[in-house]
């Protein structure tokens, strides 16, 4: 870092002192599986597998393949095209099954929506078909049942419904499957249905805005990579917007400095809590949250003023920003029609404003484009009208849970409950699903057949990787059950895609043939055709008046704003996701109240304090960078229903949101912070916030690097110059396994985490155990503020084992159980670890993970199991990558480069007869990551892309001046402050 | 040999020869008082709750304890440099002390090389049950197997295993022939046939004769001169735990010599606190003198301040090397979220030992006993200082953390007090707590009745 | 037992015969710098290096003997009374011993890097505070100034002692000890850091201090040993005999081995974690200067360890001898060793006529001083306490 | 040991008088039992010095060879690893367990060759004349067939150097 820089101790203030970690007891009544189980469950195919999961059976009795089918090679995985949906997540998967069991996702590298990476979410989900709380069997008032009757019943009552002629209420996501559209269109006029989305998250407003704007009522398609200036007012495209894992990707194209065709681009943030988008911004400007509006508007005037357009209604512009905001509307005009304005308020006048913009800069057509409009985010608040005003005799919940998040729930509730007929389908327990008379379980996406138009004119197919675990039945499968429709959904999907589709295309001229190419590639993309818009800016006129009359607001205002790992809800019920710190606080298993640390030091309030906010309890945690009148509260916590005992966290945010003309709103103003008293420990993993002047994560700006690539990075030549050593290192004959990381394009997303844990079967421990720091990523994301504490510049910096070719911890391994391999690799023997830990002690990036109990359930000893999130039980083991062993109680293990992957790879070479090409071979977290930060391949290759990126100017090694030679090198980071 | 008459008597009273035997003898010959039960009973007691607490971790985990992803080692290892520290005085007593013939290490010898031994055997402790998987133990022992696969000649904890099993046997060695003659001296005592028969076994039939003894002296003498050595590498492969890795604040080259001082230190502490009780309990009052404690105390005094000297290099070193991690170390240990730690240890080490400067001080048992327990604590957090200090916060403030032992560690580190008194207290009814033989050798040249008071003029001998 | 009939002593003469022989001495040392200077016209660096280096040999002979008589008192023992004289002359050489560093003192510049203010790179400039000249010199005028003091004072108290015998003399001997030992053990351990590790300005060790220590202690105890064998063949010291010898012997072999126990200690830590900073001291010495680097270690090490490893060689007055001498040079090339890749580099540095001959100039200087104090008091104290425990102990 | 005569003394000057004018007399010493080392016994009695120094010295070199080579075998032959780039031969890494080694065989060989040499041991049984030397008698031990001489002619010369209760065991018995 360059010395100007002005470092803080940040938040040791606010950590209470003695910062104490209590001993957990071990849970010892976990079920006692042994590790010789665990083998025998691999072992187990299709069938079984549905009986250990409905439990009829001890998993001792395993059925070895008495007809082999031929597509499954024991041992071998098998990738199936697939598609990840929820919510505000579309990805385009390959799903890894090995021995018909899905155990990882991985980007499909031919969509063109998410050919680079998936995120955490996606990472994560495979979790989800093993989840033990899972409906297993159709219910009916909380007793089971059996699908003929269940089915008898229902469409009896749905027939007399019918003929009453009272609606029937069919309440689900957004549903973005064409198939399933036409599929409910059908149910809709046999039984006279009222079919209403439900978004847990609204944009709503969006679509308003847009509809009086342009007249399309719809959601555009942002072109991030096109986009040389983006001024974010608010918005997390990278983290949780409308489709953050497209945006990453696109993004971080342009924060790439090695293709020359496309210079750096500048991003703003006009924000109150620190976001991901915003700790990755240029410049981050810090303003309130109810000024989102006012500042638009400014922007809007300004820019009306320089470009000689009326300018609409007199507005007082924002005190102290306001040169700021000049700097800004300057970039902007420098940028017309390659610039982008964004906005993540669900608020029509704000959005109006918005499109007022980028219409004034031309941006709409270039940047801003409705030709490719989004599918997902259809819902509104119709729904709840219907329930609440016409009460429907019949409520049909799918996949919703209003009752969680819907700040009206308790009316919802009673709804339901009156209705007369109310039916369930889910494939988790939900809130919502519990009022319903009947619960008819539906299986989880990986078990399915489906498809999906995520754009539009971009079609995807969902096709099932293994047979439905429990019970359960496919909710279009119920539909055509009570349409008797005899067809199967799968035939009724490719029936639909061969009429409809295939005539479109040009590529196949066999139906099946065309069909079986869906399969294979999942994806398929039909020409878009252009849509002519109309602006109006009268509607952008009427907004700034609104915006202009508002009156500024009292007291702190609340912003629920939704958190990388729990997403709208589902988070909760995934450890995985629990588990991975929030990549901007770094905490763990919460959500929390962020307040920023001037209005902490007044009110005496330290991370933990329990406030009251209205009737909301939640524990407090000071944000630098938070603005001073908001408080920033994570959504999607507090779940209950469907998730087990020990992982309950968090309190639930959503009914503080707030209906305002018909939609809801996520910001929150009148509020006053009340302490409580009470203090609760949460696990925050990085205790410590400064770098402490330490060369860690170096440095500069685009200017800077422009005369000098080594901008930054001066003291890397320093060191190499002063490189002494008392002994030669090895020579690496062969390969020698080396990364790359640049630093410029990593957003912290945290999706390389989740792809380690689920590659290297990394253990949960739960929340007392990570507020102890025995926490067990392989890799983590260090981050670090510097500067203004009230508005701070974040560095981001991925940590995985170095490494190093003079490997500290190597050499003071009592029993050899560490040491190097002849291909560079830190290599661990598990099973001749004693556990001393002198390794990890002695390891200067601290990456080594010690088993501090037997969190796996592979240790020798009966009893001690430590497994808070049911994480061991077979069911959930099944998802294990058997490459990988799991590891014991007692033994310290690390980033291994997925050797397991590296010898694949160079088995399917070597066997096939050729050198193994450069970029075949990826780790886990370089092949999740959607900004393709990190590079890993063969440094003994002069043409790698790692070795060409080690030998970057801007490349360094992290604490190179003690000489431990890692094989891991960083990239500078390079900020865009012209 | 002729002693000068300035020299201060090693023995007080008119003893004779029978009556050094007599009196060293009293409390083996003596039937056991309430107060000896009840010491063993409570010490018996904590030490198996301690060892309870060690079956607790090997079962469900190091989890139990306090240490964490950042500071791998708490108390165990804390406890382990301590108790090794303690365990130095013994030998340095025996071994150095004879090479340099200070005479005055005679009667304070035999129970300060027990109190080694013992020491030792709690200090050895701690390296097993601190790693993860205890009943793969055996892994760090080169032994011949299947796999072909030795151990690594590299790590210091490797190094430990050697020396401090290489130390603890020698060490019993050293003692136990040292024991021999006393032994048989005791069996000669002993009226009934068994005790006969039983002293006979361990003193290996002993008889005292002229050739054996000059057999004896000799190998003594070796094995003084093998020790002593010994004694220093101990402590020294114990630093080299710390000074070999790349941590601030573990890894700078004074650790050896300051190590051995620091454990030299800490053990005199220990036999002080031991011996100013046992020479009353057992009225010793007249072998182990206050001119011994004087003479303990101008070691403890030495041996001190070239620890606080070597304090201050680190300190100095630590702005002197411009190295910032180095810096940043030391400035966290006297200024960080440990810093009472750090104050401790210096109060305890380097500043109260200073008092000893005064004769009147030095020679006071009270105030004596008092610093000796102060050291003790002090040495004990200077190991946490070096342990726990610089590993919280080293190289990246990511990683940076905070340590608090559980219940079980302070458990077990009591269990080990209890399995060192409960040796000891069975010890002083079983061996002679002083060397008979030795202080009968040196009775002659020091002990009052023989030379004397001081005389002021010095009478002038030539002739 | 029978008391060993003590001979008279032979009283000891600085006689004409032994001024010539320490002249010619010195005359060798000129001309051994002329020529260096004239003739060979080596580089300036290695000319003060060598002035810098013998001034030090010359206070370390001192300042060694000085500690191991105050330590002998501290300790009681009683065996050293009969050669105690010896030490006491040898300390008061310390005074003397500025006149040589003054003589150096020009040549700063050219043995010092953090002398050339200016041109410091960050690590220097950050060192400033305590490396730079008026502090270092202040610091070496208080450290001359405390060990002059002491090594008169003792000195005096000593002689007092001869002349009219009192207790209170011990007493005062062993509290002046006690005090000295304090603060010799700080000053040492700077002047160490000031004098010589500051010649690799940057690179540093804690354990610095105590390996000069122990080389400068090893060295004083031959250079003791030699002149107490001389002594003894001239029957100046009568009542000396194998035992007084043995003890010596021991002490030269023991503190041989601490030595050789630093020097493992220092380099085993830094070579184990190779961190640049520190190894570049190492390397440097390694990568130039192999075989000395070595073959300093068999010196000090390897050759007194094996050769005094017996009884009989330590009593033996020969083996003795020239295992003494030998150490005395072995701790002349650790010396060099430590200043010279650092004041004058590879390409200049080398053992010629100039480190050959220099090294007697400085000697003669030492014994002249040596003799002429000697000879003021008697050679043995024989009023000390001890004088007869001394005269009459054995080993066992 | 046959036929002895053997007195006792309460001093050690007396002992070591007594033992010169025996010797004097050309009288043998079998044996002296004393509670403790008594100083310059051993030269009085003219006994050679003890070999067990060099007994530790072989031990010793033999402790040291063996592990260091053995260290040099393991890292080189047996399975050369990498450790942290450090290499194979790496001597600095050898010396402290060869050290302690060493230390421990000499030590051992020499406790052992002493128990030997003066064949002491668990479960050897003393031939103690009289329980006092253990404590504070010092004794001679004359045998008369090392000195053709009758019971009483040493008896006589015994008591003459002022030994006490002189005492006769007829080794028959």
């Amino acid at each position: 870092m360059s010395e100007e820089k002005k470092y803080w101790h940040l938040l040791e203030e606010f950590e209470p002192l003695n910062d104490v970690r209590v001993a957990g007891k071990p849970d010892v009544n976990a079920s006692p599986t042994s590790r010789r189980n665990f083998l025998k469950v691999l072992g187990l195919g299709t069938a079984s597998a549905a009986l250990i999961a409905s439990c009829k059976r001890p998993v001792e009795k395993a059925i070895p393949y008495f007809i082999q089918p031929e597509e499954i090679i024991p041992g071998k995985a098998a990738y199936y095209a697939s598609s990840y949906f929820n919510q505000n997540e579309f990805c385009n998967v390959l799903v890894k099954v090995r021995d018909n069991r899905p155990i990882k996702l991985e980007p499909n590298p031919k969509s063109v929506v998410t050919p680079n990476g998936t995120s955490g979410r996606v990472q994560a989900s495979v979790l989800d078909v093993y989840n033990t709380n899972r409906y297993k069997n159709p219910q009916k008032n909380r007793g089971p049942i059996d699908w003929e009757t269940a089915d008898g019943e229902i469409m009896e009552q749905l027939q007399q419904i019918a003929k009453s002629g009272k609606p029937v209420l069919l309440i689900t996501p957004t549903i973005i499957s064409p198939s399933t559209k036409k599929l409910i269109a059908a149910f809709k006029e046999t039984f006279g249905a009222e079919w209403q989305q439900y978004d847990a998250i609204p944009m709503d407003g969006y679509r308003k805005a847009n509809l009086q704007s342009f007249g399309a009522d719809a959601l555009p398609e942002y072109d991030f990579e096109k986009a040389d200036c983006i001024v974010s007012v608010g918005c997390d495209f990278l983290g949780t917007w409308l489709s953050p894992v497209e945006f990453s990707g696109q993004y971080a194209k342009r924060r790439d400095l090695h293709n020359e065709n496309s210079g750096l681009n500048k991003h703003y943030q006009i924000e109150a809590g620190m976001s991901l988008t915003g700790s990755n911004a240029d410049v981050r400007i810090r303003v309130e949250r109810t000024d989102y509006g006012k500042i638009l508007a400014y922007i809007y005037n300004k820019l009306a003023s320089e470009l000689g357009d009326a300018v609409l209604g007199a507005f007082v512009p924002a005190q102290e920003i306001t040169q700021k905001l000049d700097k800004i509307v300057a970039a902007l005009l420098a940028n017309e029609g390659r610039s982008l304005v964004l906005c993540g308020d669900n608020h029509p006048d704000s959005q109006s404003i918005v499109n007022g913009i980028n219409q004034m800069l031309g941006n709409v057509g270039e940047t801003v484009k409705f030709d490719r409009t989004y599918n997902h985010y259809q819902g509104s608040e119709k729904w709840k009208e219907t329930l609440l005003n016409s009460d429907p005799d019949a409520v049909i919940v799918w996949d919703v849970n209003p009752v969680y998040n819907h700040p009206e729930s308790d009316k919802i509730k009673a709804a339901i409950e009156k209705a007369q007929l109310s039916i369930a389908i889910s494939s988790l327990p939900d809130e919502t699903a519990e009022l319903c008379t009947y619960i008819l379980p539906s299986p989880g996406y990986l078990e399915c057949w489906d498809d999906a138009e995520y754009k539009k004119g971009v079609f995807s197919v969902l096709q099932p990787t293994l047979h439905k675990l429990f019970d359960s039945r496919q909710a279009q499968e119920t539909l055509l059950a009570w349409l008797e429709n005899e067809i199967s959904w799968r035939d009724y999907i490719k029936e639909h895609w061969t009429s409809t589709y295939f005539a479109q295309q040009n590529e196949n001229t066999d139906p099946d043939r065309f069909w079986v190419e869906i399969l294979k590639s999942g994806e398929l993309v039909l020409p878009e055709e252009a849509t002519l818009l109309s602006f109006q800016s009268g509607e952008t006129e009427k907004s700034i008046q609104h915006i202009a009359s508002e009156k500024t607001a009292e007291g702190f205002t609340i912003e629920l704003v939704e958190n990388i790992n729990a997403g709208t809800g589902h988070g909760p019920l995934n450890p995985w996701l629990q588990e991975c710190p929030d990549p901007v606080t770094r905490i763990a298993w919460d959500n929390y109240a962020s307040i920023a640390p001037s209005v902490a030091r007044q009110m005496g309030i330290k991370n933990g304090d329990v406030i009251q906010l209205g009737n909301l309890a939640i524990p407090a945690f000071v944000q630098p960078g938070q603005a001073e009148k908001t408080i920033s509260i994570a959504i999607g916590y507090g779940r209950v229903t469907g998730v087990p005992e020990e992982i309950v966290t968090g309190v639930n945010a959503y009914p503080l949101a707030k209906i305002e003309n018909g939609m809801r709103r996520f910001a929150i103003p009148g509020f006053s912070i009340e302490k409580t008293g009470r203090f609760e420990k949460m696990a925050l993993i990085q205790g410590h916030q400064s770098m402490e002047g330490r060369p860690i994560v170096r440095e500069s700006t685009f200017d800077k690097w422009k005369e000098n690539p080594a901008a930054g990075n001066e003291l890397h030549e320093q060191v190499q110059h002063h490189h002494t050593t008392l002994y030669q290192g090895y020579e690496y004959k062969g390969h020698k396994w080396g990364m790359a990381i640049d630093l410029n394009k990593c957003i912290g997303c945290s999706a390389c985490v989740l792809a380690c844990n689920t590659e290297n079967n990394i253990p949960v421990v739960g929340k007392q155990e990570s507020i102890r720091h025995h926490e067990m990523h392989w890799i983590r994301i260090d981050r670090y503020y510097n500067g203004d504490e009230e508005n701070p510049e974040v560095v981001r910096q991925p940590v995985m084992c170095q490494h190093c070719d003079n490997a500290p911890c190597e050499n003071v391994c009592p029993v050899a159980a560490t040491n190097h391999s002849s291909e560079g690799l830190n290599q661990m023997a598990y099973n001749r670890c004693i556990g001393t830990r002198y390794c990890n002690n002695n390891c200067p990036y601290k990456v080594r993970r010690f088993n501090w109990y037997d969190y796996t359930g592979a240790d020798a000893i009966p009893k001690n199991r430590f497994d808070p999130a049911n994480m061991t039980v077979d069911l959930a083991r099944m998802r294990h990558n058997p490459d990988v062993t799991v590891r014991s109680k007692g033994v310290i293990e690390k980033c291994s480069f997925c050797v397991q992957r590296i010898q694949e790879k160079k088995l399917t070479a070597k066997s096939e007869g050729r050198p193994l090409p450069d970029g075949e071979l990826q780790t886990a977290c370089q092949q999740a990551c959607p900004a393709n930060a990190i590079v890993f391949g063969d440094m003994n290759d002069p043409n790698s892309k790692v070795s060409k990126m080690i030998k970057n100017p801007r490349n360094y090694h992290l604490l190179e001046e003690i000489h431990t030679l890692p094989s891991v090198g960083y990239l500078t980071k390079i900020r865009n402050k012209s | 040999m002729h002693v000068s008459p300035v020299r201060e008597p090693l023995i007080n009273g008119e003893k004779s020869y029978k009556d050094i035997t007599n009196d060293v003898m009293a409390p083996i010959r003596a039937k056991p008082g309430k107060l000896w039960f009840v010491g063993l009973g409570i010490s018996m007691l904590v030490m198996l709750v301690g060892f309870a607490m060690i079956g607790y971790t090997v079962w469900f985990g190091i989890g139990t304890w306090g240490v964490n992803r950042t500071i791998g080692w708490g108390w165990g290892i804390t406890n382990f440099v301590w108790w090794v520290g303690i365990g130095h005085a013994g030998t340095f007593i025996s071994a150095i002390l004879l090479l340099f013939r200070q005479k005055w290490r005679t009667s304070i010898n035999r129970a300060a090389e027990a109190m080694t031994i013992f020491a030792v055997m709690c200090a050895g402790l701690f390296p097993l049950i601190h790693m993860g998987r205890l009943p793969l133990g055996f892994f760090i022992l080169p032994y011949p197997n299947t796999r072909e696969l030795w151990v690594n000649f590299n790590s210091p904890l490797l190094w430990d295993v050697f020396a401090i099993t290489a130390y603890l046997l020698v060490s019993l060695l050293f003692w136990y022939m040292g024991l021999i003659p006393d032994l048989g001296t005791i069996r000669d005592r002993m009226k009934t046939l068994w005790k006969k028969k039983v002293y006979n076994f361990l003193s290996f039939g002993w008889k005292g004769s002229a050739r054996h003894w000059q057999r004896h002296e000799s190998m003594s003498l070796i094995l003084a001169g093998l020790a002593a050595p010994l004694v220093l590498s101990v402590h020294t492969i114990v630093s080299f735990d710390f000074a070999t890795s790349v941590i601030p604040g573990w890894h700078t080259t004074i650790f050896p010599p300051y190590f051995v001082s620091g454990a030299v230190f800490s053990g005199f502490a220990m036999v002080l606190t031991l011996m100013i009780v046992t020479r009353k309990v057992l009225n010793l009052q007249e072998y182990i003198t206050v001119g011994h404690v004087e003479s303990m105390n101008k070691v403890i005094i030495a041996t001190g301040s070239i620890v606080g000297i070597a304090y201050i290099t680190e300190l100095f070193m630590a702005w002197y090397s411009g190295v910032e991690y180095e810096r940043y170390a030391f400035l966290n240990r006297a200024m960080g979220p440990y810093a009472w730690a750090y104050w401790i240890m210096m109060t305890c080490n380097v500043i109260s030992p200073q008092l000893l400067w005064f004769k009147k001080l030095r020679r006071n048992l009270t105030f004596t006993f008092v610093l000796s327990i102060f050291i003790n604590i002090g040495m004990w957090f200077e190991r946490f200082v070096i342990v726990v200090t610089s590993l919280h916060r080293d190289y990246l403030p990511s990683s940076w953390s905070m340590y608090k032992p559980t219940w079980v560690e302070v458990a077990i580190y009591l269990g080990t007090f209890g399995l060192f008194f409960t040796l000891f207290f069975l010890f002083i009814r079983v061996f002679p707590v002083i060397a008979l033989a030795e202080v009968k050798s040196v009775l002659r040249s020091s002990a009052r009745k023989f030379i004397g008071k001081p005389v002021k003029n010095q009478p002038s001998e030539k002739q | 037992m029978e008391k060993k009939e003590i001979p008279d002593a032979v009283p000891f003469r600085f006689e004409k015969k032994l001024k010539l022989w320490l002249a010619i001495a010195a005359g060798v040392g000129v001309i051994a710098l002329l020529w260096a200077v004239f003739i060979e016209q080596a580089p300036a660096s290695r000319i003060w290096a060598n002035l810098w280096m013998n001034a030090l040999m010359f206070l370390f002979l001192g300042l060694g003997a000085l500690f191991f008589w105050t330590v002998n008192t501290l300790g009681e023992s009683s065996w050293q009374i009969n050669i105690q004289r010896i030490m006491e002359s040898m300390g008061i050489t310390i005074p003397f011993a500025v006149i040589f560093f003054i003589v150096a003192f020009p040549g700063m510049r050219n043995l010092f890097e953090w002398t050339h203010t200016g041109q410091l790179d960050r690590l220097l400039q950050e060192k400033t505070p305590y490396l730079n000249i008026p502090f270092w010199m202040f610091r070496l005028a208080i450290y001359f100034a405390l060990w002059s003091f002491f090594a008169v004072y003792l000195r005096k108290i000593s002689v007092k002692n001869d002349f009219e015998p009192h207790e209170k003399y011990l007493a005062r001997l062993r509290s002046t000890s006690g005090w000295f030992m304090v603060i010799f053990a700080i000053t040492s351990f700077m002047a160490a850091w000031d004098w010589l590790m500051s010649i690799d300005a940057h690179w540093f060790s804690t354990l610095y201090g105590w390996y000069i220590f122990s080389g400068m202690f090893v060295a004083a105890v031959a250079v003791i040993i030699l002149i107490t064998i001389a002594f003894k063949k001239f029957n100046i010291l009568p009542n000396v005999n194998e035992e007084h010898l043995h003890d010596l012997g021991k002490y030269l072999f023991g503190f041989s081995i601490f030595w050789a126990y630093l020097w493992l200690s220092q380099y085993l830590l830094i070579w184990y974690s190779n961190i640049p900073e520190e190894t570049v001291y190492y390397v440097e010495r390694i990568e130039h200067f192999n075989s000395l680097f070595y073959l300093n270690l068999i010196v000090n090490f390897t050759v007194p360890f094996f050769a005094l490893m017996t009884r009989n060689s330590k009593r033996q007055t020969t083996i003795l001898a020239v295992v003494a001498l030998i150490v005395l040079l072995g701790h002349y090339l650790d010396l060099w060793l430590a200043i010279m890749p650092g004041a004058v580099g590879h390409e200049a540095a080398k053992i010629g006529f100039l480190e050959i001959g220099l090294p007697f100039f400085y000697l003669a200087a030492f014994l002249a001083i040596f003799f002429i104090s000697f000879e003021k008091a008697k050679p043995v104290p024989e009023n000390h306490p001890y004088f007869i425990e001394s005269s009459e102990y054995e080993n066992i | 040991m046959g036929a002895i005569v053997y007195g006792h003394f309460t001093d050690e000057p007396d002992l070591l008088k007594a033992v010169k004018e025996l010797q004097n007399k050309g009288i043998r010493i079998a044996d002296v039992r004393t509670p403790f080392p008594v100083h310059g016994l051993d030269k009085a009695l003219k006994y050679r010095r003890s070999h067990l120094p060099k007994v530790a010295f072989i031990a010793g070199v033999a402790g040291a060879v063996l592990m260091f080579y053995f260290q040099y075998w393991v890292f080189t032959e047996g399975w050369p690893l990498n450790f942290g780039g450090k290499p194979y031969f790496s001597v600095l890494s050898f010396i402290p367990g060869t050290f302690e080694i060493t230390i421990l065989f000499a030590a051992f060989a020499m406790g052992i060759a002493f128990l030997v040499r003066s064949n002491l041991g668990p479960g050897s049984i003393p031939d103690i004349l009289d329980e006092n030397v253990t404590d504070d008698h010092f004794q001679i031990i004359l045998s008369e067939k090392e000195n053709r001489l009758s019971e009483t002619e040493l008896s006589e010369a015994l008591s003459a150097t002022g030994a006490l209760d002189v005492k006769h065991v007829n080794g028959e018995k």
